[in-house]
């Protein structure tokens, strides 16, 4: 059968371009790129070519890209080693409610260990405030971290203007741009970030990469301490084949960001108004226009989300419910509860991610299944109005 | 997440969906901020076996699965054997079930017990 | 040219048969095991069997078994995340001078944060003793974390013993098991070990992959914080093509570990023989018996380190001095210095490690080299006795 | 790691290697427990030529290569011209060197002008 993916924010296939330039350094250019001998040099070029595409994709310098083992760590050592480095100077955090749980969970950690969070709400939308920013700002504020694009509703934060208020006072400002990039313009030097978490397998690229951008001169602790990798900054023989396959990816999402973008706004429009012109009581989460090109995000009231992907899986679509780390929990998602949505609803939702390669087929399959779904599932439900 | 065949063949092709009419046991058991709420329909006959039984179910695969399998086997039974209906009986029916849908199950043993309850204050 | 590559305790070439178990899962099974669909599903039974490959591996059940992104993210996680969470019982760890830097540098860094360290002393073979090691236990010791063979001059240390020794006194244990996978027995059941970090890259098998052994029980903080990934212990998207990868390089390394260690043990003591015998002025650094089957590791007097590996490459031998990590940084390897070398005699060692494509040829070219090389580097020598 | 084809060159197949005979000015810097040790050998004529010159270096690559290139560099040159003598010098003539090898060039320029100053202590 036929199967139709539609959960790209999840994770994407590796580009076949991506896959070609990667076979050689497991079996040719194998050697440790910190030896000293032929096998050893060519593979250093190798990974600081790929830090140079990676650096070009977010306007960085190449000496600002630090590679780590997924968009998790990336995160994970923005926070920790920002907040353990600078705790002298104070041990407030500020971040949001819709935070990916890489984050949250993180600075829920820190939490434990002495530190304060505040976590801004936001509005029905998915957006923040920027003056519920300017009034949780601290003398003791030592890190603001905001996602960039969230990753279940696809709403996209002001970045930059939470970044001219965050420099303003001097505070360390960290961004997850993990599902912004490849997606939307991302630009380091416009936006007044200081850190930024990316992560390969969301632009075509492969699992267990991920990078951050330390801008020059921010004072951070290590989150992997040993060998001197990484200017001795992230330590662990380096995972040659898919730094390079990442800086493959991340060339290649920038050159086909345009088109790709619009590419996948054109079927998301097209879906987000099959569903609402043809399915009763549904509602579209996240921002009508300032949302992630590829994202849709639906709640159908009165039935559950495992019910829809499973019935959607049945005729070939893949699709999410909440993020893909939450399945496996029952918690209704985090980020549907803190746009207002009450839990019995939350638990209804459904997100279709599109990507490149999604056809306008592919759509109106969809489309026409999931009418039908929706109204099965319904017949079957307890709390069915009708 | 990994369901059986029996699960996925029970969630796709469930049996006894919907309202049976003059049914004489009603019970509900969840609640829609859970994510689940899971309703039994039984039609009991005045020897007391349950002659037919429905659902109608918000849930997940298992819920739904669970709830299927369980109307099913209860079918045909006395009320005292229905009593004492287990939740283990649905997800051994089913071939098992993965560890954190398990509960699944107990709302549709749950749900039988609340039926027939029912059932039997209706009568008294 | 020919090359001829010693370098195997640095990395290792991906075997053929482990690439060939990878590639479906960048393009064809590349869906995101937590998710609910069928792309999802399949891929986290692969992810399961490779546990399952890794946990008989070692004699672990695989619900211990914890991947990682590294092997120096298990020893970083072992060290900080048993100290964290057993802070309350005490602050103290014992270790050795002779630790990959992944585990000395987190040591450090936890003495920073208020731990204290004892780094235990080994003998001109690089063993520690185990009176030492009684010694140095107090009621505050929450952690010993001693390797099981170091990764430069090859020395294995008495890890059952050791093993017991703590057990008895309650702390828990953990070794760093990345060089001695696939070299020698390991089996967490018979060491009394609580953690034991491993690393694809060194067994045939990819880069940026490793994983933690945690047995049942042992109360452990995260270092990555965020998805529920991993039983919820260290999150981040799986990498689920090198994780298929290091259960398939596990495996092969189990099934031939007794072939490939015989065959190794051979090549290595002709090489030593060889060095040792034809060149004067040399010593073989490490235990003579108690050391892994593939390392050989020499100190020429009168010459420096680099000038023997250039020289090597120049006629096709990849080898190293100290350890692949050090070489960018100028200071002699912490481990010679450890066995009591001084500091100029430090300068002048040679790695050489075998593996299991080396050859008979390969090392008597290498020996037949290396004694013009090192005549040749002596005669440039302003300390040369002579 | 990355050295230039010319300091491989250098490293390979070093120019003046080993002790003149007869030597008027002999220096040494560096230190074995550094890993590095570097001494040249000059034979100045007394017009203050610098007729020949040689080195033995314990060392590394860019020790060995910046070793060879400095004293070739020198070789014809007056004391007064080679006492302008810098490290940057060789680093250009080598085609440059990674940064952490900066150092092994200042050892030549080092030893350079310690046997100089050994050649003018020796004359007064
Ligand atoms: C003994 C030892 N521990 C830890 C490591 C680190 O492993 P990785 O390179 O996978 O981070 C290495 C090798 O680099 C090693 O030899
Ligand atoms: C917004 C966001 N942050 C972080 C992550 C974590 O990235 P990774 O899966 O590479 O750890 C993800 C995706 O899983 C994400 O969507
Ligand atoms: S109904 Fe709640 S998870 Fe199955
Ligand atoms: S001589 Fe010391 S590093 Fe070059």
């Amino acid at each position: 059968m036929r199967r139709i993916y539609l959960d790209h924010a999840a994770t994407t296939p590796v580009d076949p371009a991506v896959v070609e330039t990667m076979l050689p350094f497991f079996t040719e250019h194998f050697g440790n790129p910190s030896s000293v001998y032929t096998e050893g040099r060519g593979v250093k070029k190798s990974i600081e070519a790929a830090r140079l595409q990676i650096a070009k994709a977010i306007n960085a310098d190449p000496r600002e890209i630090y590679f780590t083992g997924s968009g998790s760590e990336a995160d994970n050592w923005a926070i920790k080693g920002i907040a353990m480095k600078n705790q002298a100077k104070g041990k407030h955090i500020i971040t949001t409610t819709i935070e990916h749980h890489a984050v949250l969970h993180t600075c829920e950690y820190l939490e434990k260990q002495g530190f304060e969070v505040t976590y801004l709400p936001v509005d029905e939308n998915g957006l923040i405030s920027l003056d519920d920013l300017r009034n949780a700002i601290r003398t003791d504020t030592i890190l603001v971290t905001i996602m960039f694009a969230n990753n279940e509703i696809g709403t996209v934060e002001p970045i930059k203007e939470i970044g001219e208020i965050v420099k303003e006072k001097g505070i360390i400002f960290h961004t997850d741009a993990v599902q912004a990039l490849g997606n939307i313009p991302v630009d380091v030097k416009d936006l007044n970030v200081d850190l930024l978490s990316i992560s390969a397998h969301k632009i075509y690229g492969p699992k267990g990469i991920g990078a951050l951008f330390i801008r020059k001169g921010v004072p951070i602790d290590n989150l992997i301490h040993g060998g001197a990798q990484e200017r001795k900054k992230r330590a662990g023989t380096e995972n040659t084949a898919e730094i390079v396959a990442f800086g493959k990816a991340a060339e290649m999402a920038t050159e086909q960001l345009e088109e790709n973008a619009t590419h996948m706004k054109k079927l998301r429009d097209l879906l987000i108004k099959g569903v609402m012109d043809n399915i009763p009581q549904v509602r579209l989460n996240g921002h009508p226009e300032k949302r992630l090109p590829g994202n849709a995000n639906f709640c159908f009231d009165y039935i559950e989300g495992e019910s829809i992907l499973l019935s959607l899986d049945i005729i070939g679509v893949a699709g999410s419910s909440g993020s893909a780390c939450t399945s496996g929990s029952l918690d209704p998602s985090h980020v549907l509860l803190a746009i207002g949505l009450p839990a019995g609803v939350a638990h209804g939702s459904l997100r279709l991610t599109i990507g490149k390669h999604t056809t306008v087929e592919d759509i109106n399959y969809v489309v026409d299944n999931l009418i039908q779904i929706i109204e099965r599932l319904r017949k079957m439900s307890p709390i069915n109005a009708d | 997440m990994e369901y059986t065949d029996v699960v996925m063949e029970n969630f796709t092709c469930p049996k006894h969906v919907g309202e049976i009419e003059g049914a004489n046991g009603v019970g509900q058991v969840g609640s829609p901020a859970c994510g689940d709420i899971m309703k039994i329909f039984l039609k009991i006959n005045d020897d007391g076996i349950i002659e037919d039984a429905s659902f109608k179910t918000f849930g997940c695969g298992a819920a739904v699965a669970s709830s299927s399998m369980a109307t099913d086997m209860i079918i045909g039974k006395s009320i005292e054997e229905a009593g004492k209906f287990k939740n283990s009986d649905v997800v051994d029916a089913l071939g098992g079930l993965p560890a954190e849908k398990i509960h699944c199950s107990v709302l549709a043993a749950e749900a039988i017990q609340a039926a027939i309850e029912d059932y039997q204050k209706n009568k008294a």
